[in-house]
């Protein structure tokens, strides 16, 4: 079963230099929070998986503790660039940034490989496209009844994999719901498992399109409501698509940028975390 | 707020012909943005039938207002399904069961191959990185045709893509089949000028109809290469009025 | 959208001789009314294809109109043999059956693959054992990454699938829910699909476990209230566990086995069915 | 009816014995019919806190009663999490998460290989044909180890298989390795006799216990092959009251 931990703890525990780390969360129970402590506790030389980096890892890449990324579509929805990204990829600051770069196909598809206990996935993908030139994770496999060719993308195995939800029990089964995107497949294809819940509950509640990680199969829960925001998290709270907005100035400018993080992550300890 | 609608910007011109290109559809895969205005244009207009689809899990989505993101909350809950991405992406898409992919772009070639990865600069300037593939290249390919919507201007219908994101038409006529690709690939640029379509025979996209008073002239000097024009080009039809105030209402919303 | 129609017009336009059909439902929604329904219209010369066979195969193979069995487990869960499926494979009675063989994990991803538009699925599976030998449909497939070598199975796509669900609205949408198995995946890797429901309503309310196939994705719809019995709809009825029991003695004769088709099935025109 | 406990039948001593066997297991991959008897029994005794998976898509099922196949809807409705049954065998068992897989057979072989398929009979006659594989073969690949649960004669306990429909220990200790097999494979045979597990050198499965009253004459003569002894043959915990009356509760409930 889960242990059911604070959040700083959690990931002093969970989340280590080096390690390769997916959060996930498509647009949806984005674990903002999480990150926010991987960022205030320093912990670096991180190989970030997601398939929309979103504000999230721009915050962890301008924070200086990213090496590599491996994603499918580096924007902020709805806005723009992401431009922490943008700044690292374009003039390595505040350090060079290493890309693995996907369809969002192939990202899917290398968490479910990666779920199964599987070295690889087969899909239609990359045909034609320069996504398949040089990467080292898109390969070729021909059907053995058909001779077809088709794209393979080599499983993605993260060390840990960090998501919110919306709730987990004493024993730290973990119930969402909504879009709930490719957790399920994160979740399973990762060594550790983070998860941070709106709130810890007696009984989790079957309910529509529910999706319940046994707690055998996560390493940790933390309840921390609100540890989506800006993203959101259905039936506790709305997107803050003001959030996003706003990102787009702040996370221009290097200065502007340094400021926000020292004033919004670094020097506000454990914030709505318990 | 839904007042007589006055005459209509080169954007609502784009966007009512965009979602008129969807009258003949069953299903459509929906890219965030302008294909998402257009989609949900159709909604209530021409084709309050048809699906929308969108990357993040809904399936036949009836969002009462625009959504920023293609995961907003409003998707899901006015679903028919939320499935999983993997499912989305292997059971839905990548089968050949959605029958128009709608996709904006940064930079498409005259086969309407589409860059959404870098753009060079120029040789003292380090490329702009954009934000990548995302679901194109298999909506490009899987779907079982393809709408592109945006605006024109040299900057993005280039002679030359730094970046094949997604494959349009490849080199030409006949390059999807030798790559394999199932869908039929893109069938409509709709842009703020007008509408270009690929050429029977070349797959070339040449300019087939302008927008009320913009002139042939107006979009090839607005084109990146030398572009060609179908032996009619037509004159799309003036929005309605009623569509004028349903993508005012959306978009307002 | 699906057209909802009778049970023996949908049969009739949906089902043809010489088809591979797949009945799909794992213990539970098993279509056994759309399959009296086959019987009785004598559609022939079938390829069936189910991981479970149950009793609902052995009826049809009985009845003489199976050429071919494409499988994972042959028995009469919680009883033992299926008679007429044995009868069939050992003596040639009524007729010889071809078999394909898979494990449960093969056929399930089979149909994945089927499902998925891809001509064969990867999985670990197979290895050492006698299964792999003379299949058609299993082989192996090297990692382009590892180099380690996985089974391959062959895409599994039905000219026709039918299922057994609890709900469809009037445009034919349908909701399933409890264990719905790998019904989702014979669906999608079809080309034709007859859905039977318990009832059709005005709308589908979601449900916890609830599985939603869009009309669009669905051929016909029949409404066959108890059209699963003697398995059963979890929320409408419960399994006859009798029905199971009783069925070994039945089948375990020719005669008695043509008696009671004739009686329960050729003699009862649609029964249960509107 | 919960009498005081008679004296336990064979079948009983098997089942208690198979229970205890789950002692140390935290997930259960549990094959219908003796199988799911004894893990269910170990929930209601040694083991309360027993993860129980059925194939049918049932993660935590927690029966009140022995369900008689395994797409009983008692084991959705009190599962933990109900998966379709391609993720079942993909992202749970495949992945190499369950801890134990607990399987009956048809017949086995000194190493523990299974056949549940087709098996000889003579000359004369057609093969008899069996169920199939059913999820055995994956089972016995893919879980962290593996117990086998069946009545010992001669016709279960045999010395060649006809068919090798889920792999044990192969030829012998080192072939699973060589396999690419990820669990240890079968550690335990527990039958009405006694209890059977590998040499650790060569995997061969020899007595290891005999349940009370049993002797290894009797086991020996019950097995199709000739079975060896561990140098060191114990017996078997007679079941207790609480074991005998909570098997007697699930089997009548």
């Amino acid at each position: 079963m889960a242990d059911i931990r604070p959040l700083p703890e959690a990931v002093a525990d969970l989340v280590r230099d080096g390690d390769t780390v997916a959060m996930e969360g498509f647009t949806h129970l984005i674990p903002f929070a999480a990150a926010h402590e991987v960022i205030r506790q320093g912990v670096t030389d991180l190989t970030l998986a997601r398939m929309t980096p979103d504000v999230i890892y721009d915050q962890l890449i301008g924070a200086g503790l990213v090496k590599k990324l491996i994603f499918s579509w580096g924007g902020n929805p709805g806005v723009g660039s992401l431009h922490r990204f943008r700044d690292a990829v374009e003039n390595g600051w505040p350090r060079p940034l290493e890309l693995d770069e996907h369809s969002h196909a192939g990202m899917a598809n290398r968490y479910v490989a990666g779920a199964s206990g599987l070295p690889f996935a087969v899909l239609r993908g990359y045909r034609g496209t320069d996504l398949a030139c040089g990467s080292g994770t898109i390969s070729t496999v021909t059907c053995p009844f058909t001779g077809e060719e088709l794209a393979a993308v080599a499983a993605l195995n993260p060390d840990v994999t960090v998501i919110h939800a919306q709730q987990a029990d004493r024993d730290g089964n973990v119930l969402m719901w909504g879009l709930t995107g490719v957790q399920k497949e994160a979740v399973l294809a990762a060594g550790r498992v983070l998860v941070t819940v709106e709130e810890i509950v007696d009984e989790l509640v079957p309910r529509p399109g529910g999706v319940v990680l046994p707690g055998w199969a996560v390493t940790a829960v933390a309840e921390v409501p609100g540890g989506a925001h800006p993203s959101y998290a259905a039936g506790y709270s709305v997107r803050d698509n003001d959030y996003y907005q706003a990102w787009d100035p702040i996370s221009r400018d290097r200065e502007r940028f340094t400021a926000w993080l020292r004033r919004n992550v670094l020097d506000r300890e454990g914030a709505a975390t318990r | 707020m839904t007042d007589a609608p006055e005459s209509a910007s080169p954007d609502e011109l784009m966007t009512v012909n965009a979602a008129r290109a969807l009258a003949g559809a069953r299903t459509c895969f929906v890219g965030i943005g302008l294909p998402s205005a257009a989609a949900n244009l159709a909604r209530r207009t021409i084709r309050p039938d048809l699906v929308l689809i969108y990357e993040s899990g809904a399936v036949g989505a009836k969002p009462a207002r625009l959504p920023l993101s293609i995961g907003d909350g409003e998707l899901a809950e006015t679903a028919d399904a939320v499935v999983s991405v993997p499912e989305m992406f292997n059971y839905w898409l990548q089968a050949g069961r959605i029958d128009v992919g709608f996709l904006g772009a940064a930079q498409i070639d005259r086969y309407a191959n589409i860059n959404t990865t870098t753009v060079g600069r120029g040789p003292d300037r380090p490329a702009s990185r954009l934000p990548g593939a995302g679901g194109a290249p298999e909506i490009a390919a899987g779907c079982g045709e393809v709408l592109i919507v945006l605006r024109h201007s040299t900057r993005n219908f280039v002679d030359r893509l730094h970046f094949v994101t997604s494959v349009g038409h490849g080199t030409g006529r006949g390059d999807r089949e030798r790559l394999g690709l199932r869908g039929r690939g893109p069938v409509a640029v709709i842009t703020d000028l007008g509408v270009l379509r690929p050429d029977p025979e070349t797959a070339e996209f040449v300019l087939t109809e302008l927008h009320p008073g913009v002139t042939a002239e107006q979009a090839r000097a607005a084109t990146g290469w030398p572009l060609r024009t179908a032996a009619h080009v037509g004159t799309t039809a003036p929005p309605t009025a009623a569509e004028l105030t349903a993508l005012r209402a959306l978009t307002n919303a």
